[in-house]
């Protein structure tokens, strides 16, 4: 016997019940095609508008940053794994540290730009927006 | 120590200078850059006569002097430029650079004088002619000699079509490059098997490719390409390939049809083209491979065949006709008929010995007619002439030296090299050869016939009174006219004297120095001794004993009688044309044997319909592949484009797919799974 | 006498790479100081500086020898990931050209735009990914430059926001690029697992020996080379490339059809020479080099024959940059075990040489014809000789030499081209190039003659001349023709640093 | 100790379904999906066989894929906006105007 058969049992009745339970109910259920049914159920309240809502740009922004800002640190983490043993096996310290100051050094640049490029600003003052469109036009 | 070789490349640029100087400055210049020209084949002149003279001191000049595409490594194709001056190139050199030189003054006379306008682009063609000609005869290697021979081409298209004003001569022209140029393709793709075969084109010297070729069929380690074919077998086919462009040239049956029209050029140019460039080209080129071509009994019975019929057929043609000048370009094709019969017959020495006394009484002859042309104020019909006699002397007799040459009296050139051709046709005929005999036979009845229309032109022309009031009181001709006529009358009556076999076999006394001349020399392997054992080896060509005096007598006799016989008919002082005498023949013979008419008619009964019938699949015979190819290339590409759909999941499909294949035929192939 | 660079720390020979990075980061710096204000002139000078900067200095190291055989071979850095030979250095000298001509371009193509700086610091970026793929050592190294080199491009496809056909290019450029990343990047995962190992020097110790993961290792390879395929517009990874090239501005077709082609060249010469040597993997049954010469004989005919029936200038020119691609895969199909491999792929670079300075200037002349607002067409380029001789001159000089016509550049490093892959035994592979070669005419021809022989259709208003452009392609075109008399030294060059991959 | 070879198995199904997903999506974030599901399973193998060959290059090199996967991501989603805008919609079929 197997000992990962335990865990192949728990996939099968992991993906098998719920498929089962699906199919039971589409066999079992009455269906009658109604209108009312395909609308959005919003707490009882009648949906007004579509679902497409226009959110505001720097939703979008925000979440890029944070999401190449963020993931950038994953690449932080195999640097620290070795700091140490790299100190202790003769390097020096600017030859450990060097690399990753350049590194962060490169992101800050590119975060001082989207900064100074009115990324992270949530809501415009009317004076820069007024002066973004001029640049544009 | 500087000789006349370091000097030989001068004798082709020195003309193509003048080429040069005519296109350039010929406006500004006197008489239209004519005196250029004549400064130029002068040079030439004296720079071939000092070649001949060292060449005939036993010395020989072979050398490749520019490499203009040389593969990588060793063992590579080399396509080059060089020299190659031998007894044969020598002599053609000298008679090429009389002729043009001789040519050249008389356009003083034929051009100027008649106050043609264009002269610059006249001397710029005749220089450009004249320097492609030269340069063909010195090439040492077959694709040398094959642009050179396409230059030539190219000028005497531009020389034909000179007077491009008048309809005639452009489509005179554009027939005489066409026609030329179909026979230069298989040329042209004989040129390609041969350095496919042999590495080589090199027509002399140390793995030239008749010496090759030679060597494969003897055996000897040899390393040739032959396709699968038989050494023989593929030998053969290479020659006939090359002659393809020499039956164009030369105007040998059935391409001959340009010639005739070619008579639209100005007359100094026919003289050129018929006697020492173009139509000699052809014969010239397979003189100088005649190594190859001894090797090879079928190519030369061809050759003989082809060349016999062509002596006959143009001859009976010549009978007929109207124009002077057309009478002159039948007996060229009959005389060129007679070069190939000699050739194809084993007689490289008679053929080259034909070639240059025909060089010297075709000009003349040419010249002459030209003469005649301006004192009849540009009407060439010979029945609006008559009793010239008297008012031209000095025209007449050299005419007349011109036309017993060609007819073969003796003791003028014609008669001893045409009977040398015969004669060399009859003994290997004899000697196990039946097919010559067939060209030996077609050849001596076309004897009669050029006596006949040689001697129906010269009375036409100069006898019996006037008929026309031009004709009575001809325009004059200058020392221009005249001295080139005189040069040429004397070398016509004297130049066969160089050879003469049968009085030799009479008297003993030894008299064949064209023999002598060809016979030995540096270059072995480019000798007529050389040619005689392959002729005999290869060919099997053995000769039978035949005493070359009746065989002279014989044809003799033949163009006698052709004279006579025109003497009867024409000779009178108001003679009447005695054609319809010959009924359905003379309308044969007057439409050339409708040959146009067929070669039309091919074109449009037969290829026409073919081409529709190829048209439902392609686009036309020829031009229809190359349409074909690109139509399909454009078909193909417009549904190739209808992969990029424009919507990016099929992409995704298509790259997922593509990927997919890549790894299941790798997969397999490599048995990566297995 | 020791040659100055010898005397420099080792990572100085990296110094051209850092210094495309450094630029980018310059004019990010430049934009951060001073957001609001626009500086055309201050922006293109720093790019095109920076770029002949690393020009400079690349060329110094080529002509100098650093990282050749003459002075030590290749200098490795961190462990052999990053490589400076002299194939990183000959495409880094092909990057920079490219992205100096089209810096240079750039100043009038942009001058009415917005987001300048950021349109140059990515084209810097992107550059600094490519010279990077020419030096990396290791897969690791190969994936992080492909991106970088990509996702800046991607983001340059998209520049013109508000032109549906530039989103549109963007988008599949995107999809299908993150599609081929996807494909590489589990190519790599595989080659990993059949050998242990990202360093090339020691997949191609490991790869002959794999046993059982023969399979592992033969699928990664193909996904690899499927990468590749992507970055280098080959079959069947091109489907981008039309698109790409006809929707994004014209200066990026010109950077993208030429460096990161080349870039994607010079990666795959790399990894395939040196982590997968013939010699190994072929008695394996991995024979990629008959891979590459499927793809190859498919991408040059497939790329020139739809080029032969479009009708519109720029996308004809996209379709013949993927024909391109396909004779420079000649330089990874040509290959045989023990057979002249490095003449072979020297001459591919030589190529690749040349068409950047050809398809460069093909392309900025199209941005300037963009520029005059003429038109797309062939039609509408009829007669335009009349109204702009020089230009149309140049664009004549390029199109001839795109399709290989002597005296141009692009004919000797075709002949080249095709002269070693006869060389090696792989005449058909030559044929087919020659006879898509004389397709090719055709549609080049095309050009010149609506240029030249059409009468125009109209009134043509050019305007003003716009300086940079017209520059930029007349250094294309000098480019071009200089490329014919100095061919010899530069396929030379190539050649002993192909050669110098298989030693 | 799982047999290496059920993590390769698992790597191409994952791999698959990211396939297929691109093939069937015609949502461009659908699509980016599929795309970020291809790269995990070049993840899985990379640190399955980081263990299997006992050396950390599989795992380090796994967490740059991760963090250009982001990056891609990044790019993509910016792409994806201003497809909205000129198109509006995201599905990737509708951009097709550039063709043959």
């Amino acid at each position: 016997m197997n000992q990962w058969i335990a865990i192949g049992a728990l996939g099968v009745m992991g993906v098998g019940i719920p498929i089962a339970m699906m199919v039971v109910s589409a066999l079992l259920r009455p269906s009658v095609s109604e209108q009312g049914k395909t609308v959005v159920y919003e707490s009882g309240e009648v949906p007004t508008g579509t679902a497409h809502v226009q959110f505001n740009i720097q939703y979008y922004m925000v979440a890029l940053l944070f999401l190449v800002f963020d993931v950038e640190t994953v690449l932080i983490f195999p640097w620290t794994l070795i700091y140490r043993s790299a100190l202790e096996q003769g390097a020096t310290l600017g030859q450990v540290l060097a690399p990753m100051l350049v590194f962060i050094g490169v992101l800050v640049v590119g975060l001082g730009w989207a900064w100074r490029n009115g990324a992270v600003e949530w809501i415009k003052s009317p004076r820069a927006s007024r002066r973004k469109t001029e640049r544009q036009s | 120590m500087v000789g006349a070789f370091d000097y030989a490349p001068a004798i082709v640029l020195l003309p193509f200078l003048s080429f040069l100087v005519a296109l350039a400055g010929g406006k500004y210049l006197p008489k239209g850059g004519a005196f250029g020209g004549i400064a130029a084949t002068a040079g030439s002149l004296v720079l071939s006569a000092w070649v001949f003279l060292t060449v005939s001191a036993g010395n020989a000049y072979n050398e490749t002097l520019y490499t203009w595409v040389a593969g990588a490594g060793e063992e590579t194709t080399r396509l080059t430029f060089g020299l190659l001056l031998d007894p044969l190139a020598a002599m053609m050199l000298l008679i090429v650079s009389l002729v043009a030189l001789l040519v050249h003054v008389f356009s003083l006379g034929y051009m100027n004088d008649e106050g043609e306008t264009g002269l610059p682009r006249y001397y710029a063609g005749l220089g450009l002619f004249t320097a492609s000609m030269l340069g063909f005869v010195v090439a040492d290697n077959l694709l040398m000699a094959f642009m050179f021979f396409e230059l030539v081409g190219l000028c005497s298209y531009l020389l034909i079509g000179f007077w491009f004003r008048d309809s005639g001569p452009p489509s005179a022209a554009k027939k005489a490059f066409l026609v030329t140029r179909f026979g230069d393709y298989f040329f042209l793709v004989g040129v390609v098997a041969v350095f496919a075969t042999f590495g080589t084109a090199k027509f002399a010297g140390e793995g030239a490719f008749p010496v090759i070729a030679e060597e494969a069929l003897a055996g000897s380690a040899a390393e040739v390409t032959t396709f699968g074919f038989a050494p023989e077998t593929w030998f053969t086919i290479l020659g006939l390939l090359i002659l393809g462009g020499v039956i164009g040239k030369s105007a040998q049956f059935p391409l001959h049809t340009w010639l005739p029209d070619a008579m639209e050029g100005p007359t100094p140019v026919s003289a050129l083209i018929h006697a020492a460039t173009m139509v000699a080209a052809g014969v010239y080129l397979v003189a100088r491979m005649y190594g190859f071509y001894a090797l090879s009994p079928t190519a030369l019975g061809i050759i003989a065949l082809v060349g016999g019929f062509t002596a006959l057929f143009a001859a009976t043609m010549g009978v007929v006709k109207r124009e002077i000048k057309q009478v002159l370009a039948y007996s060229t094709i009959s005389q060129y008929g007679y070069m190939m019969l000699g050739l194809g017959a084993g007689g490289y020495v008679a053929a080259s010995f034909h070639l240059l006394t025909h060089a010297f009484f075709k000009a003349l002859l040419f010249l002459g007619a030209g003469a005649v042309i301006i004192a009849m104020h540009h009407d060439e019909d010979m029945w609006n002439m008559g009793g010239l006699k008297e008012r031209m002397p000095v025209t007449y007799y050299t005419f007349l030296s011109g036309s017993l040459a060609l007819a073969g009296i003796v003791p003028f050139a014609g008669f001893w090299s045409k009977d040398e051709v015969l004669y060399e046709a009859l003994v290997h005929g004899l000697g196990g050869s039946p097919l010559l005999l067939a060209g030996y036979a077609m050849g001596l009845v076309a004897v009669f016939f050029t006596g006949f229309y040689t001697f129906r032109m010269v009375f036409l022309t100069f006898h019996g009174e006037p008929r026309t009031e031009v004709a009575r009181d001809p325009h004059g001709v200058r020392w221009n006219v005249k001295g080139p006529l005189v040069v040429l009358g004397i070398l016509a009556a004297t130049i066969g004297f160089v050879n003469m076999v049968p009085v030799q076999d009479l008297t003993g006394i030894h008299l064949e120095f064209l023999h002598d001349w060809l016979a030995h020399g540096e270059l072995s392997a480019l000798t007529a001794e050389h040619y005689g054992e392959l002729l005999h080896d290869y060919a099997h060509y053995t000769s039978a004993d035949v005493a070359s005096y009746v065989a002279g007598a014989v044809s003799l006799a033949l163009a006698l009688a052709g004279a006579g016989l025109a003497h009867v008919l024409y000779n009178v002082p108001e003679p009447t044309e005695h054609t319809a005498k010959l009924g359905a023949v003379k309308d044969l013979w007057y439409n050339n044997y409708y040959q146009d008419e067929y070669q039309i008619w091919i074109a449009t009964s037969v290829v026409l319909p073919l081409s529709r019938l190829a048209d439902k699949f392609d686009q036309g015979v020829v031009d229809g592949v190359v349409n074909g190819v690109s139509s399909v290339s454009l078909f193909a590409g417009s549904r190739i484009r209808r992969i990029q759909t424009g919507v990016v999941s099929n992409y995704a499909a298509l790259l997922t797919l593509g990927l997919t294949a890549l790894l299941v035929v790798f997969g397999v192939l490599g048995g990566w799974f297995v | 006498m020791t040659p100055l660079q010898t005397q420099l720390p080792t990572w100085t020979a990296v110094a051209p790479t850092l210094l495309l990075g450094l630029t980018a980061l310059v004019l990010l710096l430049v934009d951060s100081i001073d957001p609001d204000s626009t500086r055309p002139g201050a922006l293109a000078g720093i790019a095109t500086l920076g770029s002949l900067a690393t020009l400079a200095v690349a060329g110094w190291f080529l002509l100098a020898g650093t990282g050749q055989t003459g002075s030590g071979g290749a200098i490795e850095l961190y462990g052999g990931s990053l490589v400076v030979d002299g194939l990183s250095l000959f495409f880094t000298v092909v990057v920079a050209s490219v992205v100096a001509m089209v810096s240079l371009a750039s100043y009038d193509y942009l001058r009415d735009r917005t987001y300048q700086a950021e349109f140059y610091s990515l084209v810097l970026l992107a550059a600094t990914g490519m010279s990077l793929m020419g030096s990396s050592g290791s897969l690791a190294t190969v994936f992080i430059s492909l991106e970088l080199a990509s996702l800046p491009s991607y983001a340059l496809v998209a520049f013109l926001k508000d032109n549906r056909g530039s989103v549109e290019a963007g988008l599949k450029y995107f999809l299908v690029g993150a599609v081929s990343s996807a494909v590489l990047t589990f190519g790599i995962s595989l080659v990993y697992a059949a050998t242990g190992s990202l360093l090339l020097a020691d997949v191609a110790s490991a790869v002959g020996s794999a046993g059982d993961l023969v399979g592992i290792a033969g699928v990664g390879i193909v996904m690899i080379a499927g990468g590749f395929a992507f970055k280098t517009a080959s079959v069947p990874f091109h489907f981008w490339a039309p698109e790409a090239y006809e929707g994004a501005p014209a200066p990026i077709s010109a950077f993208l059809s030429s460096a990161s082609k080349a870039a994607g060249f010079a990666v795959a010469f790399r990894v395939f020479a040196v982590g997968f040597p013939l010699d190994a993997v072929v008695p394996m049954g991995i024979d990629w080099s008959l891979l590459f010469a499927i793809l190859a004989v498919v991408t040059m005919t497939l790329g020139n024959f739809a080029a032969a029936t479009q009708e519109n200038v720029k996308r004809m020119l996209a379709y013949s940059s993927v024909g391109h691609a396909g004779y420079a895969l000649i330089g990874l199909a040509a290959l045989s075990g023990g057979g002249p491999n490095g003449n072979v792929m020297g001459a591919s670079m030589a190529h690749l040489l040349v068409y950047g300075f050809m398809n460069t200037g093909a392309f900025l002349f199209i941005a300037m014809v963009e520029h005059w607002e003429v038109g797309r067409t062939f039609e509408d380029y009829n007669g335009l000789a009349t109204r702009a001789p020089a230009a149309c001159l140049a664009m004549t000089v390029f199109m001839f030499s795109l399709a290989g016509l002597p005296p141009f550049g692009g004919f000797l490093s075709k002949y080249a081209l095709f002269y070693e892959a006869i060389q090696g035994g792989f005449w058909w592979l030559a044929a087919v190039g020659a006879i898509n070669s004389a397709l090719s005419l055709f549609y080049y021809s095309r050009v010149v003659k609506a240029m030249w022989i059409e009468d125009p259709t109209g009134e043509f208003d050019l305007g003003a001349t716009p300086v940079g452009l017209y520059a930029a392609v007349m250094v294309a075109a000098v480019g071009t023709l200089l490329l014919l008399p100095a061919f010899g030294p530069v396929v030379e060059t190539a050649q002993s640093a192909a050669t110098a991959l298989f030693a | 100790m799982v047999p290496v070879q059920w993590y390769l198995l698992l790597a191409t199904a994952v791999f698959c379904i990211g396939l297929f997903g691109i093939l069937t999506r015609k949502n461009a974030l659908l699509f980016l999906m599929s795309v970020e599901l291809m790269l995990n399973a070049a993840n899985i193998n990379l640190v399955a066989f980081s263990a299997y060959w006992g050396n950390i290059t599989g795992q380090t090199f796994s967490l740059f894929t991760m963090a250009l996967a982001a990056a891609e991501v990044a790019v993509g989603i910016g792409i994806i906006l201003v497809l909205y805008r000129n198109f509006d919609d995201v599905d990737v079929t509708l951009a097709k105007g550039m063709r043959w």
